[in-house]
């Protein structure tokens, strides 16, 4: 017993420094991104404090194993058994309730966390976010601005309306932290305050199809006053040339997800000197590409398929788009030489 | 009514009788008060008969003859 | 003896000639009813499955069955087929529980390394930012291939060590229902390949998860991907329903079930989960399948909206979800389980000294069950499901981790005073502790909502999961084979390519969960064929490169073990019957064990690991002297 | 002679304890098939949080149900005549049987599938056509095994001491029917009708 208790003293020291080592090496190797939301605080202090028990209970099981390697390994030829222990109830009740209590205990912090990053704030801002294969889309209903950068004043608290046009999809911009899916037949909704001004990144999370790994946008985090302006400046333009609105209308509705600008391969034709060009069908004919060709690829993709490609393109466009919209999208085509 | 062949054929009847009614008053209860809770506990009474008259659920933990 | 007269080949061809068969009669049918004859995606459904049915029909699977219903009687077949060579016995349908066990572990081995081989592919890929040979199509099918190839190989190795070793422990002199038995492992031969060759028609891209309404609308491969699972799921149930009634039923005097060894205790627990949830998964991918081939719109949410809304749409995505990972969560327990059963199991006889706490590690494998039904929506806090369950399902899934608890403190106390020894099997249950540990406690922070929102679905969570899987199963399967190799095979194993093997595997797999949860914290997302290489200030390119090597290390430990297991069959030192002095009934017989497994029957007189107690026995065989 | 004839007697009643547990496992194993089916439909079958059903044939579901239950009362009778070895009672009661089955079964895919909603009317076409197909699959199957059973007993199998068969076959018939007991509710009577 005696010598138990002496193994049991080291075995202590040696869980502690290991804990302390462990939980420098863990802070080391996980770094997170820069903290750039109010929400990203409740998460991060959550974090940190799941990062000291794992290192403390890890090197508490580690040590006691690598200790009992060392100190009771057999000696080269010893055959005999070990000692007839089986078992000792009162310690198995104790390491049932420590970890049950730490669990609840835990439990409850982490519901005190969600209702803090769940928290509706008073003077929210709305903004519609619109996922779909595989881009985004964001509607500021006040201003009546539709943009493909998500810009957001800092300080502002954001409530983040989206829905998706076709499969899942989720919102994840790592700095912030928070996370939601975007489901089809259902609206989610997502706060954000941002508090660091600088660009980021927003990523898809959740795999939705060939080239979710691109399914990007841009964020960027604006002082108020500067975010003023980015307003001012988007909703003066009014009465575009057609070919320029059909490039705004192009990107807001994702089109170059499919279709390349520079001649790259996708999965759609390019529309890089797509205009007047000779296109074999999948059926063998062929077709110049004209005014009418190009409509109706719009409005009924799937009835003529360029040889090499599949019918996938989404045939609701012609519900999406007005006619107006759908000319300048055809002239900015023909620009592309 | 005991273990002879006609007496487990009177049972039979009993509890095709009680089964019947049992879905009588389902339906009774669908076009009156349309309770889920109380439908469900009637199934419930319906599949606790099936069980135990027609399914010999209780030959699973007795040592029985054949 | 001819290649075609082969049992498995008879079913391959069958395989074949179904398939086409199914579609000729869907083209048919259709023509019939004046429907345009040709449908791919129809003709394919009916053919997958008439393939895989006429494959069991062809191996002979059904044969004993099909002379019952014509009132026949038919007496169970013993020792391998008459008039063929005995290697052939594991090409046929056998009923020896022995034999089933090895063709489970054999094919598992091979779907694991075939799992593995996906990997290592789009791991490549990933080595640098950027596409390099491997293209956005493919790369996202074999994440999916991947996943459910690795899944169906673990439940095969799971299957393995429970039905070559269930029945020995018990002293049972076979599993309750043979032929049952026998059928539940082929189901697994045309299950794995109808998912392998759901790559020749266009592959599924949605990840091995398969939600809709993605899957609902890619290409045909994940029809053949649903029935493959169908089918494995299948042979999960009938094998959980037959280990069940074994060992309940077939436990010889004495055996009580705080008796069984440790290993009984957890194969138990996996098949409550498996004969339950498994049908969970099934149906899941079911309604998938009815909603692409007949319009069943259970996932679409369509044209939703007040009125008519639910003769038109209604549908919703999130019920495939909760339907899915009723299922695919325990299925983590049904991997894990067994495998935390080997530990227990394999520590007593390496420390000589018993088990410590038996009653609760043995009950806290049941309640890892139990609770594991609780818990499945921890994979949902971001899918937008009514956010009123999220704490439920939080703390729910926290209590894992008190059995889990259980399980490693009685482990510690186990070897603590024993007198240990380190052959290969104990290295590599040291290792799954180490490695299950770090998985076990990166689990609560998964599991608390607010810390989930920014790892899930990131590189986190897959240095979390296959943390578990290999703490929870590889390691544990690799011990076990390396522990039993011996009674299988009557040989040893080369010591020192076991230990090259575990020391290789079990650095290279640190570097690699470890890895993977760096990336991950970075911002790296799960699922992706190209990554941004700024992320992480630039570091994220190292963390995918020692990622990549450590991948490689692992598979040439793994190739490194398969060669000292064919070499050592051949050239091993004759084993004796019990080289590890344990006390467990399989030791007690003669290696490799005869064809009729114990040759009297057995009495149970003592404790399981009474390791230190003088003169004290567990079993007795009656014909063994002793009055 | 008399022990080895006693240890097949016991074989055959371990077996039979073996054969009973395995099939009420299949049972439990299928109960959560059905029950995800059953919880897909109160999921799915709501508007506005309020569980709602499809205008169905109200009439045709009492007369399915009351074919089933019917089928089980026979189904009952036949085994009980095996266990008193009363061959005449048992061939009957598994012919009516399988009549009442195949009828429910014409109720179901000629009368209810005939009716106005069909697969591809969203969520309620998707369920309805969901937990009635996968039902009838089951009664399908049940008639066919009581045919066999039917077959062989003609041929003289069975006896009062032995016969596992007819009771599996029972059993199964009447899991069977306790499906239906919880799907028929949940179709035809649990909710508010939408038009």
């Amino acid at each position: 017993m005696n010598k138990n208790m002496r193994h049991f003293a080291i075995v202590a020291v040696l869980v502690l420094i290991g804990a302390v080592i462990m939980n420098k090496l863990l802070i080391s190797v996980l770094p997170l991104p820069t903290p750039s939301s109010a929400q990203a605080e409740s998460v991060d202090s959550l974090f940190r404090l799941h990062m000291a028990l794992i290192s403390l209970f890890f090197s508490l099981i580690v040590v006691f194993v690598v200790y009992a390697i060392v100190i009771f390994r057999a000696r080269k030829g010893d055959e005999s058994d070990g000692e007839y222990i089986h078992g000792n109830t009162t310690l198995e009740i104790v390491w049932t309730v420590i970890p049950l209590a730490i669990v609840i205990y835990l439990g409850f912090l982490g519901t005190k966390a969600l209702g803090e990053v769940t928290q509706a704030q008073p003077n929210e801002k709305v903004i519609q976010v619109t996922g779909f294969q595989w881009d985004w889309r964001f509607e500021y209903p006040e201003e009546g601005i539709t943009s493909t950068t998500l810009v957001l004043p800092k300080g502002q608290p954001i409530r983040l309306e989206m829905q998706s046009e076709d499969v899942i999809h989720s919102f994840f911009i790592p700095e912030f932290r928070v996370k939601q899916d975007l489901v089809p037949g259902h609206v989610t909704t997502l706060r954000i305050t941002p508090t660091r001004t600088g660009g980021f990144v927003l990523r898809c999370a959740e795999l939705c199809g060939l080239s979710h790994a691109y399914m990007l946008a841009d964020v960027q985090v604006l002082e108020p006053a500067e975010y003023d302006a980015w307003v001012a400046e988007q909703t003066s333009q009014t009465e575009l040339p057609p070919a320029e609105l059909g490039a705004k209308i192009a990107e807001t509705q994702g089109c170059q997800g499919c279709h390349s600008l520079d001649g790259s391969p996708s999965a759609g034709p390019t529309w890089k000197g797509l205009f007047g060009r000779e296109e074999t069908l999948a059926d063998g004919s062929t077709v110049v590409v004209d005014e009418d060709y190009l409509r109706e690829s719009i409005l009924d993709p799937h009835a003529k398929i360029v040889e090499g490609f599949q019918p996938i393109m989404p045939t609701d466009y012609g519900e999406k788009l007005s006619d107006e919209e759908i000319t300048a999208i055809i002239e900015f085509i023909k620009t592309l030489e | 009514m005991g273990n002879t062949k006609s007496g487990i054929y009177r049972i039979g009847i009993v509890v095709l009788v009680a089964l019947a009614a049992l879905t009588g008053i389902e339906y009774i209860v669908a076009v009156t008060f349309n309770s889920a809770a109380v439908l469900f506990l009637i199934a419930l009474a319906k599949a606790a008969l099936v069980l135990q008259y027609f399914m010999h659920v209780y030959r699973l933990w007795s040592e029985e003859e054949h | 003896m001819s290649l075609f007269s082969l049992p498995a080949v008879k079913g391959l061809i069958a395989q074949i000639l179904g398939t086409i068969a199914g579609m000729a009669l869907t083209t048919v049918i259709r023509a019939l009813m004046g429907l345009p004859a040709w449908k791919a995606e129809p003709a394919w459904v009916v053919g997958a499955l008439l393939g895989g049915v006429a494959f069991l029909f062809a191996v002979g699977a059904f044969d004993d069955w099909l002379q019952w219903m014509v009132g026949k009687e038919t007496p169970l077949r013993h020792g391998p087929p008459p008039d063929r060579p005995a290697w052939t016995r594991y090409f046929s349908v056998d009923y020896n529980h022995k034999v089933i066990g090895i063709q489970y572990t054999v094919w598992g081995l091979f779907l694991l390394m075939a799992g593995g081989t996906f990997a290592l592919a789009f791991r490549t890929e990933l080595l640098r930012s950027g596409m390099q040979f491997l293209g956005l199509e493919l790369f996202n099918n074999f994440i999916g291939l991947h996943g459910i190839v690795m899944i169906g190989g673990i439940l095969l190795g799971v299957g393995g060590m429970a039905n070559y070793l269930v029945p020995l422990m018990l002293g049972a002199e076979d599993m309750a229902f043979p032929r049952l038995n026998a059928l539940g492992f082929w189901f697994n031969v045309p299950g794995a390949l109808l998912i392998l060759s759901s790559l020749l028609v266009g592959g599924w891209d949605a990840g091995w998860t398969g939600y809709p309404p993605l899957s609902a609308r890619g290409p045909i491969g994940y029809q053949l991907f649903f029935l493959g699972v169908y089918f494995i799921g299948l042979s999960s149930i009938v094998g959980a329903v037959n280990l069940l009634v074994t060992i309940l039923h077939m436990r010889p005097k004495g055996m009580s079930l705080f008796r069984m060894p440790i290993f009984v205790w957890g194969v138990f627990a996996t098949s409550l989960i498996q004969l339950t949830a498994t049908q969970l998964i099934g149906l899941s991918f079911l309604m998938v399948l009815v909603e692409r081939t007949l319009g069943m719109g259970f996932f679409d949410p369509g044209l939703a909206g007040p009125g008519k809304a639910l003769l038109e749409g209604g549908g919703d995505p999130i019920l495939f979800q909760h339907l899915f990972w009723f299922y695919s969560h325990p299925a983590v327990y049904i991997f894990i389980l067994p495998g935390l059963a080997v530990i227990g199991e394999l520590l007593p006889v390496f420390a000589r000294k018993p088990l410590f706490g038996y009653k609760w590690v043995a009950l806290s494998s049941l309640a890892i069950a139990l609770v594991g039904f609780l818990v499945w929506a921890h994979h949902m806090f971001v899918s937008g499901m009514n956010p009123g369950l999220r704490v439920p399902f939080m703390f729910a899934t926290l209590l894992v981790a008190v059995p889990t608890g259980v399980k490693f403190f009685s482990w510690v106390g186990t070897i603590w005073g024993g007198k240990l020894h380190f052959p290969t099997p104990m290295l590599f249950v040291l290792g799954a502790i180490s490695v299950f540990l770090i998985g076990g406690l990166t689990g609560p922070i998964l599991g608390t909502v607010p810390t989930n929102m920014p790892l899930h679905d990131s590189y986190f969570v897959v240095g979390h999961f296959h943390a578990t899987m290999f703490g929870g199963f590889v390691f544990p399967f690799f011990a076990a084979l390396y522990f039993w190799y011996p009674k299988v095979t009557g040989r040893m194993y080369n010591e020192t390519l076991g230990k090259i093997h575990f020391w290789l595997m079990t650095p290279a797999f640190w570097a690699q969960t470890l890895g993977q949860m760096t990336v991950g914290v970075m911002g790296m997302r799960r699922r992706i064929a190209d990554y941004d290489p700024a992320l992480g200030n630039g570091m994220i390119q190292a963390g995918h490169v020692v990622i990549t090597i450590a991948g490689f290390a692992i598979a040439f430990g793994v190739l490194l073990m398969i060669y000292n297991f064919i070499r050592s069959a051949e050239v091993g030192k004759v084993a004796g019957s019990n080289p590890w002095r344990s006390r467990s009934p399989e030791w007690q017989i003669p290696s490799p064990v005869p064809e009729h497994s114990f040759a009297a029957p057995v009495t149970v007189v003592g404790e399981p690991y009474d390791y230190g107690l003088a003169g004290s026995t567990y079993v007795r065989m009656a014909a063994a002297g002793d009055d | 002679m008399s022990s080895v004839a006693v240890s097949i007697h016991e074989s055959y009643r371990e077996k039979l304890r073996n054969n009973r547990l395995g099939l009420w496992l299949f049972f439990v194993s299928e109960a959560f098939m059905f029950g995800g089916l059953l919880a897909a439909r109160f999921y799915l079958w709501r508007e506005d949080g309020v569980v709602v059903r499809p205008a169905l044939d109200q009439q045709l579901g009492l007369i399915v149900t009351s074919v089933l239950l019917l089928s089980s009362y026979f189904m009952n009778r036949a085994e009980t005549a095996i266990a008193h070895d009363d061959r005449e009672n048992f061939l009957s009661g598994l012919l009516i049987t399988a009549f009442l089955g195949l009828v429910f079964l014409a109720g179901v895919v000629i009368f209810e599938w005939g009716g106005h909603i069909k697969p591809w009317d969203g969520v309620f076409g998707a369920v309805l056509f969901g937990m009635t197909g996968m039902h009838a699959l089951h009664v399908l199957s049940g008639v066919i095994f009581i045919l066999i059973i039917w077959w062989n007993g003609r041929k003289g199998h069975f006896s009062a001491d032995r016969h596992w068969g007819v009771e599996a076959c029972a059993i199964y018939w009447h899991y069977v029917d306790l499906v239906w007991i919880f799907f028929y509710p949940a179709l035809y009577l649990i909710g508010r009708v939408v038009h």
